[in-house]
């Protein structure tokens, strides 16, 4: 078991129940043991940024000085909740690039007895470090019951893999991660274009016609990619698809019903649990018709080696472009 | 006291330039520009006072001491006074420091025993307040005079010119310079990478503004050069190392086996006509087509002589097929051809290396590599051309669709500090080309996606203009991304730019067939290489670096190595070719003097005090440190050192010393910046003194 | 020892400031040497071989002594009383040994202030001390006021307090090597030899220790620094710096034949700068950076951990000598 | 390089005010000020078609001091932090940053046209600052019965169904131990910015 410091968020224990249950039930089979910072605050989401910016930052970094307090050998912070990783992170590089903001946020903190030494802690998602510090052959490992058939759009959301301060992922436009997980896993990844597109955010209390159009893009991306399921990392977006989508549908004359769960509700999908026991049910586009498409066929064979010369096309087809991989020298 | 200064001013040299240093110091207004800062009069007149103890025997001041005016005063002055030394306090030595040393050498004064010290941008341009700038050019003049007590006399190295040139990299702009050489007479090596001559260039149909077709005009100068008397041309070559200096370079090129012997074959063309393995084609054809894996990379190849490629070749794979061997006319094949080796001495170095394009991949947004009808500019130059994959059909991916309406993307790659952040200088142009080439050939609707529209040369805005009227549909906006078309009539089954029209303020989303995408140009993948290979160094882009960019844009900080074209930052064929031409001509003055001279700022090692302990060994930019196993001594070859002074600071026995930049010549300046041997100052507490310096 | 009396013999002096004394022994340990430098002078002053008084040698009159040999830093009032006062007595004064060529290991105490050194010296667990007394210049007692010589802010070499005719180099010196100086300042008392110029450092080489040095070596790369110890093993034949070992030699001026590294140790410096070395421990420092392999700062800051007292690697002989003269605590001093 | 090697020189150009203002209310690593007007941030933005300014032709605005433009668009009101054009600028203009400024700007000058964002913040924070936490059920009922009575009735069957599927509580959460603290710090932060 390798400890983290867990950051929950606000969401985790409200309408994110489901994503709170099913990383509890996976946590201890992919050996990472999360320990829950005592008596965090809520990172004050993307409301408090617009009011006032320093306490903002204060509220924020009150949870970072808590982690500090407790680090104890593990500095890498979890965080589940996309607003709240993307929070914490933002305030860890801010008072990291600035001594001078630092400073101003540090007397603040100072008021209730606290401190803060940036870049004392690792802030990092639960995806990064369920792929990254697991190791997708871990998780493979522990997977009883593969997902085949099952055709899921995996969907990130914005702000896990943006702004990506600290450059976690493979890329800030169409990041590889959670689409490798899930084919660990045995499930078909649809090409889903829209994995990083907004889920609205805020704009389904404050703006809803704004909302709409963007849930309605979402959900329709998946259905013509022939999705069965939605599957995100971030509490925001499940709201917002899940819940809103009835009010879209209203709003726009149309029927969609694409359902909408967390990635860890599907780890434990994999690793052999009774649906009903990992929160499935508890969206309002019910998930459960589309895990019947699970089948029991074998394990698809392994990806063939890489054919040293592709075969020339028939007809007059122009060859796709082939170019040096990255990172070859590119700075 | 035992701790002498190294190097510089070996008191027996600094004494042999005529007995006491007689100091004359010449403060210059540079108009107001030192003036309206600092109070000149009152820097001479403390200078002919106080520093009289220190050897000043004469201070002036003049408006501009640069003009014919001020240095003729100076000159009058080491004539009639007897001047042996002079500290000149004016502008940067960057500007001036030729100027006055010329002055002192016209005088009959040894050049280098002339110092220039800044009152100008160390002193005046950064300073407001008059006495506080006065007192700091007082300190300053006090510095150069304390300095200039330890510079030697100096006379440069003479070194013999080799009269023949390597020219490194075969496009346009080596080529240009590997003619100008040869048509003055003089032997060229012409080394390419490539199996051909041509470069980007040859890739192009047609060349801005003119619209020429670019091999109609590169061929010739391709053919000129295979065909030339005093050309060496070695293509698919390599330099592999490079020895010696200016005038005297000793350079070995790796000569890739082609597997064909060059002096039987025919370039007939049977064997790739025969050869049954087909790949794509990454370099020439920019990946839109396929070549043989015995190849000629287009058909005016010079020279005409193909190769094997043996990654692909059947028989290197599986000992198998030989079809081109069998039915090669002469018999040239040659599967057992293994390098050459070849060392040639040449006098000076062209280096004309290129750029490669930015991989679109690197901007997802774009979707280069993942939506097929996403096209890179290299690609587009093949498809419109009349010789490429599609005979000059400017089609889909397909291969067979015309498209109904194309976007073009200028800056990618380009103007973003995520990826490059200068400008690729030929893009926008480019880009206009490219317009106007899916108009003629198809009428199709083109969006020009832009920033800024840059068109700053002869007949270039022109272009612009001819394209506004050809009916181009212009949008000022920086693309946000390309994907695929929802579902609506208009865009299914077709590409979306998404962008902002700035002009209009509102967010478009642009329907089209085709992308193109105008990739930034950028330094070649191995530049540090090849630039560390030839002494000489990159920018932090990875563009090679001029000495100077403007009065010296060929030149580089290494003696006989020069720069053109691309290699040295984003450029279009006009500029290169003028900069080939431009390194031609530099190389050409040196070699029609028959022999140059070297700057006398060098480093030697004091053989006693060398114990051999080799610390300085590896460290030498220009290779210019050898070490003699038999007497256990370091040496330093005097015509390749630059004097940069790495060996100096490393060499923990002081045994290597540097002329101009000695010890004991920083440490005195220092002193007399601190105005501890100033007549005014009391003698301070701590001194450094130095063997040599006078107390 | 100076027994055989005679005017016509040169006047010799011997004396040590601050310092351990050791240059003494080492003149001593020059073996029958020492009875030629009896036979060659008239041995009027030397404190640890004889008794004499200060008020003997300032009834000198100027110009008497031939030779003095002076050992030892410039720590106190009274150091530098008797710096001045052999000054003035004396034709050839030579600075004789690393404390007073180069400030040497007291010469460390540059790196502190006054009030520190003492604190280190009259408040260490092995001193009882209960009424925290410190030494200071005067005091007054019912019988009157007594005085100690005071206590310099920083310490100097010799040649920083009165012009020095010669320096001889090492920590000590090497016996063949005071034989030498010896052999020559009397062949030159005697009229046989000639005298260097003023202010050479005699009895030692004019390259470094390296040139003394058997062992092989090549151009350099530094991957890392370890400490002797840390190493499983240490190639007996290979250049020590090679290996890791920070060796001074490479600026150390050679005289003293390798004696350290030939033994397999690192040359701590104490024969100080070659002659073309301003200040040793830039120098080395420079040196030493120039062949670190490494790019990124990390791996660099891994090797420099290697080097884990900069001040006593690169500084331990010549501190007080150096540009720096001494760090900011003895500079902020306040004079108490 | 760091913020502080970033930070502008002191603008004592008048014609500048406005901008600097910004600059110092949204930090000087946003960036704002090296702008060169490419339009990436509009064009990547999901709810520019709802926005009466792109986020470009605010910047332009902010630069020419429109002071009153500027704090009464919609934009920043309608930006969702999804960071696109943030990753997009080719000049790395920190772009959801100077939204929240702003904001926050607007809010204290009271010149924003829509009380609907504002408020919801405003309650959001209240929220934060009452128990620590946020509140989901308080903040929407009290939001959707001051804002949206006619969308009570579309939104009714969704609160239902997150009430049964218990992923909305009725209750407001408990206050964290450390709520005093955690007041003093956001009431010294209140005070610091103030004095800036």
């Amino acid at each position: 078991m390798t400890r983290y410091l867990y950051y929950p968020g606000c969401s985790m224990e409200s309408n994110a129940r489901a994503y709170r249950d099913s990383l509890a039930a996976i946590a201890g089979p992919l050996g990472i043991d999360l320990r829950e910072i005592d008596d965090w605050n809520c990172c004050g989401a993307t409301e408090y940024l617009g009011l006032s910016r320093l306490p903002a930052y204060a509220l924020i970094a009150r949870n970072l000085a808590l982690a500090e307090q407790v680090r104890d050998g593990s500095e890498v912070l979890v965080a589940s909740c996309s607003a709240c990783f993307l929070n914490l992170s933002k305030a860890n590089h801010a008072m990291a690039e600035s001594a001078a903001f630092s400073a101003q946020v540090n007397e603040a903190l100072a008021a209730g007895g606290l401190h803060y030494t940036p870049d004392a802690v690792k802030v990092r998602h639960l995806l990064d470090v369920i792929v990254r510090e697991v190791g997708l052959d871990a998780v493979r490992r522990r997977v009883t019951r593969r997902l085949c058939g099952l055709k899921l759009a995996p969907y990130l959301g914005c702000m896990v893999p943006r702004p990506d301060y600290d450059g976690r992922w493979t890329d800030r436009e169409r990041p590889s991660e959670l689409d490798r997980l899930l084919v660990a896993l045995g499930a078909e990844v649809v090409d889903y274009p829209l994995k990083t597109e907004c889920c609205g955010g805020h704009m389904t209390q404050i703006g809803p016609e704004t909302a709409f159009a963007m849930i309605r893009r979402l959900v329709d991306g998946a259905e013509r990619a022939d999705a069965d399921l939605m599957v995100t990392v971030c509490p925001m977006c499940q709201m917002n698809i899940d819940a809103f989508q009835q009010e879209m549908n209203a709003h726009f004359r149309t029927s969609y019903q694409m359902p909408i769960v967390f990635f860890t509700q599907v780890i434990r999908l994999a690793f052999g649990i009774a649906p009903e026991a990992l929160g499935f049910g508890r969206e309002l586009v019910d998930a459960r018709p589309a895990l019947a498409h699970i089948s029991d066929a074998p394990a698809p064979p392994p990806e063939p080696a890489r054919v040293r010369r592709p075969p020339r096309p028939k007809g007059p087809a122009l060859p796709m472009p082939v170019m040096p991989e990255r990172g070859d020298g590119a700075t | 006291m035992t701790h002498a200064g190294n190097g510089g001013p070996r008191p027996e040299t600094a004494s042999a330039a005529a007995g006491d240093p007689r100091i004359g110091v010449y403060v210059c207004h540079c108009g107001s520009n030192i003036a309206g800062t600092v109070d000149v009069a009152a820097v001479r007149d403390w200078a002919a006072t106080q520093l009289r103890s220190r050897g000043v025997v004469v201070a002036q001041d003049y408006r501009f001491m640069c003009s014919s005016l001020g240095q003729e005063l100076i000159e009058r002055e080491i004539r009639e006074k007897g001047i042996n030394r002079v500290v000149v306090a004016a502008c940067s030595p960057h500007l001036h420091e030729g100027t006055f040393r010329t002055a002192c050498e016209h005088a009959g004064l040894n050049p280098y025993l002339c110092e220039l010290v800044s009152i100008r941008e160390q002193d005046s341009w950064v300073h407001a307040d008059r006495a506080a700038a006065t007192e700091k050019a007082k300190a300053i003049v006090a510095g150069g005079v304390e300095r200039v007590r330890h510079d030697a006399e100096l006379v440069p190295l003479r070194v013999p010119i080799h009269p023949a040139t390597l020219v490194v990299g075969g496009g346009i702009g080596g080529i240009s310079a590997a003619l100008e050489l040869a048509n003055a007479g003089y032997p060229v090596y012409l080394v390419e990478r490539e199996p051909s001559l041509g470069g980007h260039m040859a890739q192009f149909d047609k060349t801005f503004p003119t619209l020429d077709c670019s091999a109609c005009i590169l061929t010739p100068r391709m053919v000129e050069a295979g065909s030339h008397p005093n050309i060496t041309l070695l293509t698919y070559s390599e330099v592999e190392r490079v020895e010696g200096y200016v005038g005297n370079f000793t350079v070995t090129i790796r000569r890739r086996a082609r597997q064909v012997d060059e002096s039987l074959c025919t370039g007939c063309g049977i064997c790739w006509e025969k050869c049954p393995v087909a790949v794509i084609d990454t370099q020439f054809e920019a990946g839109l087509g396929y070549r043989k894996a015995i190849y000629v990379p287009f058909p005016q190849a010079v020279p005409k002589f193909p190769v094997i490629d043996r990654d692909n070749c059947t028989y290197y794979e599986r000992g198998t097929c030989r079809a081109c061997e069998k039915f090669c006319p002469p018999q040239a094949i040659r599967f057992d051809q293994d390098d050459e080796l070849l060392t040639v001495d040449v006098g000076a170095i062209v280096l004309a290396t290129g750029f490669r394009l930015f991989d679109a991949r690197r901007v997802p947004q774009y979707g280069y590599g993942r939506l097929p009808n996403v096209f890179s500019s290299l690609e587009f130059e093949r498809l419109s051309n009349a010789a490429g994959p599609t005979g000059g059909r400017v089609v889909l991916r397909d291969g067979v669709t015309e498209p109904r309406a194309v976007g073009i993307v200028h800056c990618v790659g380009s103007r973003d500090r995520a990826y490059n952040w200068y400008c690729s200088a030929i893009c926008c142009m480019q880009s206009l080309k490219f317009a106007h080439l899916v108009r003629e050939r198809t009428g199709a609707t083109v969006y020009e996606c832009y920033i800024d529209m840059r068109t700053p040369a002869k007949g270039y805005d022109e272009f612009y203009q001819r394209l506004i009227e050809e009916g181009t549909l212009f949008v000022r906006g920086k693309v946000a991304a390309i994907s695929e078309g929802g579902p609506t009539p208009e865009e299914a089954g077709r590409l979306v730019i998404q962008v902002e029209d700035t002009l209009v303020g509102r967010q478009r989303r642009i329907p089209v067939d085709m992308v193109i995408l105008s990739n930034a140009l950028e330094p070649q993948a191995d530049a540090r290489e090849v630039a560390k290979r030839f002494g000489i160094s990159c920018s932090l882009d990875g563009w090679m670096i001029e000495r100077h960019p403007k009065l010296d844009p060929v030149a580089t900080m290494t003696e006989g190595v020069f720069v053109a074209g691309a290699a040295q930052g984003p450029k279009d064929i006009p500029t290169t070719v003028a900069q080939g031409a431009a390194a031609a001509a530099r190389v050409l003055g040196r070699i029609q003097q028959g022999e140059m001279a070297l700057e006398p700022i060098r480093a030697s090692v004091d053989a006693v005090r060398c114990s051999g302990c080799r610390i300085c060994n590896n460290l030498c930019p220009f290779n210019a440190i050898t070490f003699d196993e038999d007497r256990m001594s370091t040496e330093i070859n005097p015509a390749l050192c630059q004097g940069c002074g790495t060996c100096i600071a490393a060499c923990p026995a002081g045994a290597i010393s540097g002329t101009v930049f000695g010890t004991a010549q920083i440490l005195s300046q220092i002193d007399g910046l601190l105005l501890r041997t100033a007549a005014a100052t009391a003698e301070p507490a701590v001194s450094v003194q130095l063997e040599g310096v006078p107390a | 020892m100076s027994a055989a009396t005679g005017n016509a013999r040169p006047k010799f002096a011997m004396y040590w400031a601050a310092s351990c004394g050791g240059c003494d022994i080492a003149v001593l340990n020059t073996g029958e040497r020492i009875l030629a430098l009896d036979a060659a002078f008239d041995l009027v002053f030397w404190p640890i071989v004889m008794d004499a008084k200060y008020r003997d040698v300032a009834a000198l009159p100027d110009g008497a002594l031939a030779l003095t040999l002076f050992s030892g830093s410039i720590r106190n009032r009274e150091n530098e009383e008797l710096a001045l006062l052999l000054r003035r007595k004396s034709q050839l004064l030579i600075a004789f040994g690393s404390c007073a060529g180069e400030g040497c290991i007291p010469g460390l105490a540059n790196l502190s202030s006054r009030a520190a050194i003492f604190e280190a010296a009259y408040e260490s667990v092995s001193t009882a001390n209960p009424e925290h007394v410190r030494p200071r210049p005067s005091v007054q007692m019912p019988e009157g006021e007594l005085r100690l010589p005071e206590f310099s802010r920083v310490l100097r070499t010799l040649d920083q307090v009165v012009p020095v005719d010669y320096f001889v180099p090492g920590c000590p010196p090497e016996p063949h090597q005071i034989a030498a100086v010896l052999d020559l300042a009397i062949a030159a008392c005697e009229g046989r030899a000639e005298l260097p110029p003023r202010g050479a450092t005699i009895g030692a080489g004019r390259s470094t220790v390296c040139d003394e040095c058997g062992r092989r070596r090549h151009a350099k790369t530094i991957r890392s620094f370890a400490r002797i110890q840390a190493l499983p093993r240490v190639d007996p034949t290979l250049c020590l710096l090679e290996q890791g070992l920070p060796c001074n030699g490479s600026a150390t001026r050679d005289g003293c034949g390798a004696r350290c590294p030939s033994a397999g140790a690192p040359c701590i410096g104490c024969y100080g700068p070659a002659d073309g070395v301003v200040d040793f421990g830039a120098r080395l420092l420079s040196a030493f950076a120039s062949v670190i392999e490494a790019n990124d700062r990390a791996a660099i800051d891994r090797i420099l951990d290697g080097l884990p007292d900069p001040a006593g690697q690169f500084y331990r002989f010549n501190l007080a000598k150096s540009l720096l003269r001494a760090g900011c605590a003895a500079w902020a001093d306040d004079g108490e | 390089m760091t913020q502080d090697q970033l930070a502008p020189p002191a603008v004592a150009d008048p014609g500048r005010g406005f901008l600097a203002e910004v600059v110092a209310r949204a930090g000087t690593a946003a960036r704002l000020e090296l702008c060169i007007q490419c339009g990436v941030c509009g064009g990547s933005c999901p709810s520019a078609d709802e926005m009466d300014q792109t986020p470009r032709t605010l910047f332009a605005m902010i630069r020419a001091g429109m002071r009153e433009h500027v704090l009464r668009s919609t934009t920043p009101w309608l930006c969702v932090s999804c960071y696109r054009c943030t990753v997009r600028c080719p000049q790395g203009v920190q772009v959801t940053d100077v939204m929240y400024a702003l904001k926050a700007m607007a809010v204290a000058q009271h010149t924003y046209l829509n009380a609907t964002a504002a408020d919801f913040s405003r309650a959001f924070v209240w929220n934060v600052e009452t128990f620590g936490r946020s509140f989901e059920a308080g903040l929407s009922a009290r939001h959707y019965l001051r804002h949206y009575l006619t969308r009570l009735p579309a939104v009714a069957p969704m609160g239902i169904g997150m009430l049964r599927s218990r992923r909305l509580r009725l209750l407001p959460p408990r206050r964290i131990r450390g709520i005093a603290d955690l007041r003093r710090i956001l009431v010294c932060a209140k005070a610091l910015e103030a004095a800036a």
